[in-house]
């Protein structure tokens, strides 16, 4: 498999043509927006924590395939998860993106996710795959303050 | 090492295989061994061998601080140094060198005029006075003079565009009025292409006592200029680009400005170089064009630039034009075979610049320079710097090709088929 | 060629002469032969070939315009320039890379901090507030804080000189009070060769609640700086130096600021680069670095200055220094047999950076550099953008030699000898 | 003769060493203070014109040899003479200057004045010469604008 074929994955581009959990709902504690400035990604991003869980999160993003499709395996990792359990796949996720291309994914933590490995050897697109993530970290911090 | 390209079109410079071998970039390889096909020139353009030879050989030999180094190397790094700056107003066809003024980049040469505006002076932006910018300005011809009007309690005001991405100027009595005091544009827009009309702009803002401040960062590389031969009262007065545009090295910029204007507006920066005199209760400063330039100047990046414009003139820019004309005129053909494809800005080659930005409906511009880019063609995707442009044609970003001087036919063939496959790859047919 | 010196000094860089040939400018004679001495090395310093090599490995195989552009070259271009940025966050022991920005020269640096600090803002200055400086400042220390206090109403107080050339800290509790928003200061003075006691300055204005700038234009080239390592209350809340003195590029300079300082500080250039989303009405701004890098950054330049820092961190800051050291003592030694010459500042190597400024009885500096000139050596004339400290010593200019890493003890024999010859030509013997 | 001695001829060394008309007198119409702001070289300069004639020029300067120098011969080459030729003088004299070592001094307008000749030859070092004869124009413009 070449580069681009590493990179656009066929999981990929599923999660970006029919992408999980898309849209804005309520409930929600926090909503934050954050914008790529280098390439002009936006998303805008909802979470709502219930009992310790992450109970929803809803989204609403402009993008490329890969901030589109991440946004998609983010919300099926974290969804129903405890928030402890999710940041721990959200440092998972991170620390792969940001190997370089020499981190192993783990299929048992990220699922879907292990798809976006290629991503990794394309600098300029780590910032596309994290884009959301790093809103849901932003989001879900909110809310837990929010609600204490 | 591309083939040399079977196609030639009316207009392309002549010796273009030649003119290639100039830069030594256009040899490298990407992508695993492609060829380079470089279609970012509006981002920033390659470098010809003569202007990284002119600097190489300043350090190697050459080198010292200016103006205050009374020895040798400082009086022939100062002389290398002004050459620049003669070889620039020449180039603008600048009325005196002494307006020529460097800074580090057209940003920067924007943000002097924007920020000195704001300070006493006869030309200070105040309460009730309003400034005149467009939609289709790049982001360091807008924040600048949001920075100004939020500062002084001015208003910022602009043309709108027209759904073919030129200026709308159907308000312009509005817009233009005894309130307005500054108008800013840009002479070839970075995104859009569109050439605007200066001479027109200029005459109707000076009528209401305006100062016009052009911003040719995309004029400069590809249209001839000539100040002096402009009517005075169509001459903006000030004109800014960037080196790097113009095939010189990055770290500076040009500010011509009038003389008329230059010794209206307060120093910008204060320091070494831009003074007469110093003591510690106050300074007077010097005569420009060393009032606005504190510290060290940019000066190996003067000897580059002046050697790069020397090269464009040497070419000739009427043929630059022709031949980004031709150009431009083959990519509008040739991306018209692409399905789903749509233009943003003029789509006749005719009054346009050589930058082409476009969406495909179904795949995202990183998407396509991403393919792209496998296949060593290099364009840039997103919002060029230029938002709310995008926005008024209700796009987040596109894909951009520019070519220049370098550019050949079989490239734009390169980047059409690279489009073609792009669609397959995301299974679009 | 210089004849190797036959002379070696303890402290000097072991294997100067190998040092030396990194340096081709070193190889060049002038005044019809005779080989150069480069005495004027804190105007600026020359660039070894690794520097330059760096930069034309850039602009022939990886020129791109950086962050914007997703291709191959695009991703180089990034990745060298911000890569030039971690050698630079290195280089100081910066707590954080993202406190390293880019700016022109160093003066570009002290105008970016004395600028924001009159915009609106929690440092704000204003009318009451005190900013102080020292009279032995480079004029682009002194200048941009005239022009904050000006335009803010603010007051300048300074530090004045004892006779030795020393920082006059005797008024220092009247000098820096409440009312005190603003200390900056020299590391290093460019002219008197002092060194300033930074940490005890710091120190006190954090306990008055001032923010401490400090001008290392002087001190990077030759002291080690380990921000990390400082006390949080001795260490400055900005550090600023340029490129071209630490064998770097022109065209760039370095301001590092504390995270809380830059993020405090409103940006200052407007445009490109330094906004995170742009609307016609309104922007937002992108977090540090980025906020205050405005426009195209000097791309090429951060890759020369990056090369440049490596290479005097691999010489090792410790054993410049050393051999500074042991050149400036063997240069008083040998300053003090010509008659009629006087030192301006400490008379000691002790606490002293690498240059000199003297007068000599009889004869003018600009004729003391021009004799000098005419026997190949490079020396400093006029006020070295010092004036009210020139004018403190009651001297309107001087002659100044400046040492650095690659000079040698024989160059300080033949400036010696020069001297004493300049004295016979203008018969004052 | 080499170029250092070309530029420091006995003629500007006598000059410099015994200056011609220094000091600050009255009458004067105007007066100016111009700097060299690379070098720091300053001169303060009066003039007094009376019935067309350049009747005085008296002067302050701080400077080099050559600055020192020149301010010497161009007192003695313009006062006394009508103003029209003594401008003519000026002309010549930043003719001789600007022209890089290629022009051929006149003695018979120039007198000592010649002896600049070695100074066109050191671009860094004609402002020196220049110093005290632009301030000498700006003052006798002066004058003249007072008079009428
Ligand atoms: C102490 C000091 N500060 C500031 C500067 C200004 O540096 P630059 O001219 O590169 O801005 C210099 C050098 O000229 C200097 O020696
Ligand atoms: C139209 C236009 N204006 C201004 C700029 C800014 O130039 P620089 O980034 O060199 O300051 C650019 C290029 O980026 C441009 O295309």
């Amino acid at each position: 498999m070449n580069d681009l074929d590493a990179l656009y994955q066929e999981i990929i581009l599923d999660h970006y043509k029919n992408p999980h959990h898309a849209g804005l709902r309520d409930p929600f504690e926090a909503e934050v927006h954050h914008v790529n400035p280098t390439c002009g990604d936006e998303v805008t991003l909802r979470v709502h924590v219930a009992d310790g869980t992450v109970a929803d999160v809803s989204y609403d993003a402009v993008g490329c395939s890969i901030s589109q499709a991440s946004a998609s395996v983010l919300t099926d990792l974290v969804i129903g998860k405890p928030v402890e359990e999710a940041m721990a796949v959200h440092e998972t996720f991170l620390a792969l993106m940001q190997g370089k291309g020499q981190v192993e994914p783990d299929e048992d933590v990220l699922e879907d996710g292990i798809a976006f490995a290629g991503v990794a050897k394309f600098p300029a697109r780590v910032k596309c795959a994290l884009l959301s993530w790093m809103a849901w970290k932003d989001a879900t911090t909110q809310s837990l303050e929010a609600q204490s | 090492m591309t083939a040399p390209s079977q196609l030639t079109l009316e207009g392309l410079l002549p010796q273009l295989e030649v003119v290639r071998k100039d830069f030594p970039i256009l040899e490298r390889s990407v992508a695993g061994g492609l060829p380079l096909v470089y279609l970012d020139s509006a981002n920033t353009s390659q470098k010809p061998q003569c202007v990284i030879d002119a600097m190489v050989d300043h350090l190697e030999r050459h080198n010292a601080n200016i103006a205050r180094a009374m020895h040798t190397l400082g009086a022939e790094a100062t002389e290398a140094f002004e050459g620049g700056r003669d070889k620039v107003a020449a180039f603008l066809g600048a009325p005196s060198r002494d307006e020529v003024i460097f800074t580090k980049n057209a940003s920067e040469a924007l943000n002097l005029v924007a920020s000195t505006l704001a300070f006493r002076g006869p030309r200070q932006v105040g309460e009730g006075d309003e400034v005149v910018i467009t939609e289709m300005e790049h982001h360091s011809n807008i924040v600048p003079w949001q920075m100004l009007t939020e500062r002084t309690g001015a208003t910022l005001r602009w043309f709108g565009l027209t759904d073919d991405g030129r200026l709308d100027l159907s308000d312009i009595d509005e817009l233009i009025t005894e309130r307005t005091k500054v108008v800013s544009f840009t002479w070839v827009s970075n995104m859009l292409g569109t050439i605007n009309p200066v001479a027109e702009l200029t005459r109707r803002a000076h009528e209401v006592g305006a100062i016009v401040v052009v911003d040719a960062s995309q004029a400069a590389p590809q249209l001839p200029i000539d100040l002096q031969a402009m009517a005075p009262e169509e001459r903006p007065d000030a004109v800014v680009f960037t080196g790097h545009k113009v095939v010189g090295p990055t770290g500076i910029g040009v500010l011509w400005g009038s003389r008329a204007l230059l010794e209206e507006l307060p120093p910008f920066l204060g320091g070494g170089e831009m003074i007469e005199t110093v003591r510690m209760e106050r300074s007077t400063y010097a005569p420009i064009p060393h009032k606005f330039e504190a510290g060290t100047p940019p000066i190996a990046e003067a000897v580059g630039l002046g050697a790069a414009v020397d090269y464009l003139r040497d070419l000739g820019l009427d043929d630059v034009r022709r031949h980004e004309h031709a150009l431009t005129a083959y990519a509008l053909d040739g991306l018209a075979t692409v399905p789903g494809l749509t233009v943003l800005g003029p789509l006749d080659a005719e009054g346009r610049g050589g930058a082409i930005s476009f969406e495909i409906d179904g795949v995202h511009p990183h998407d396509v320079a991403q393919v792209l880019d496998a296949r060593g063609i290099a364009v840039r995707a997103g919002h060029h710097c230029a938002k709310p442009a995008h926005a008024r044609f209700g796009v987040q970003s596109s894909t951009r090709m520019s070519s220049y001087l370098y550019t050949t036919p079989a490239e734009i063939d390169a980047l059409v088929e690279g489009l073609h496959y792009t669609r397959s790859y995301f299974k679009l047919d």
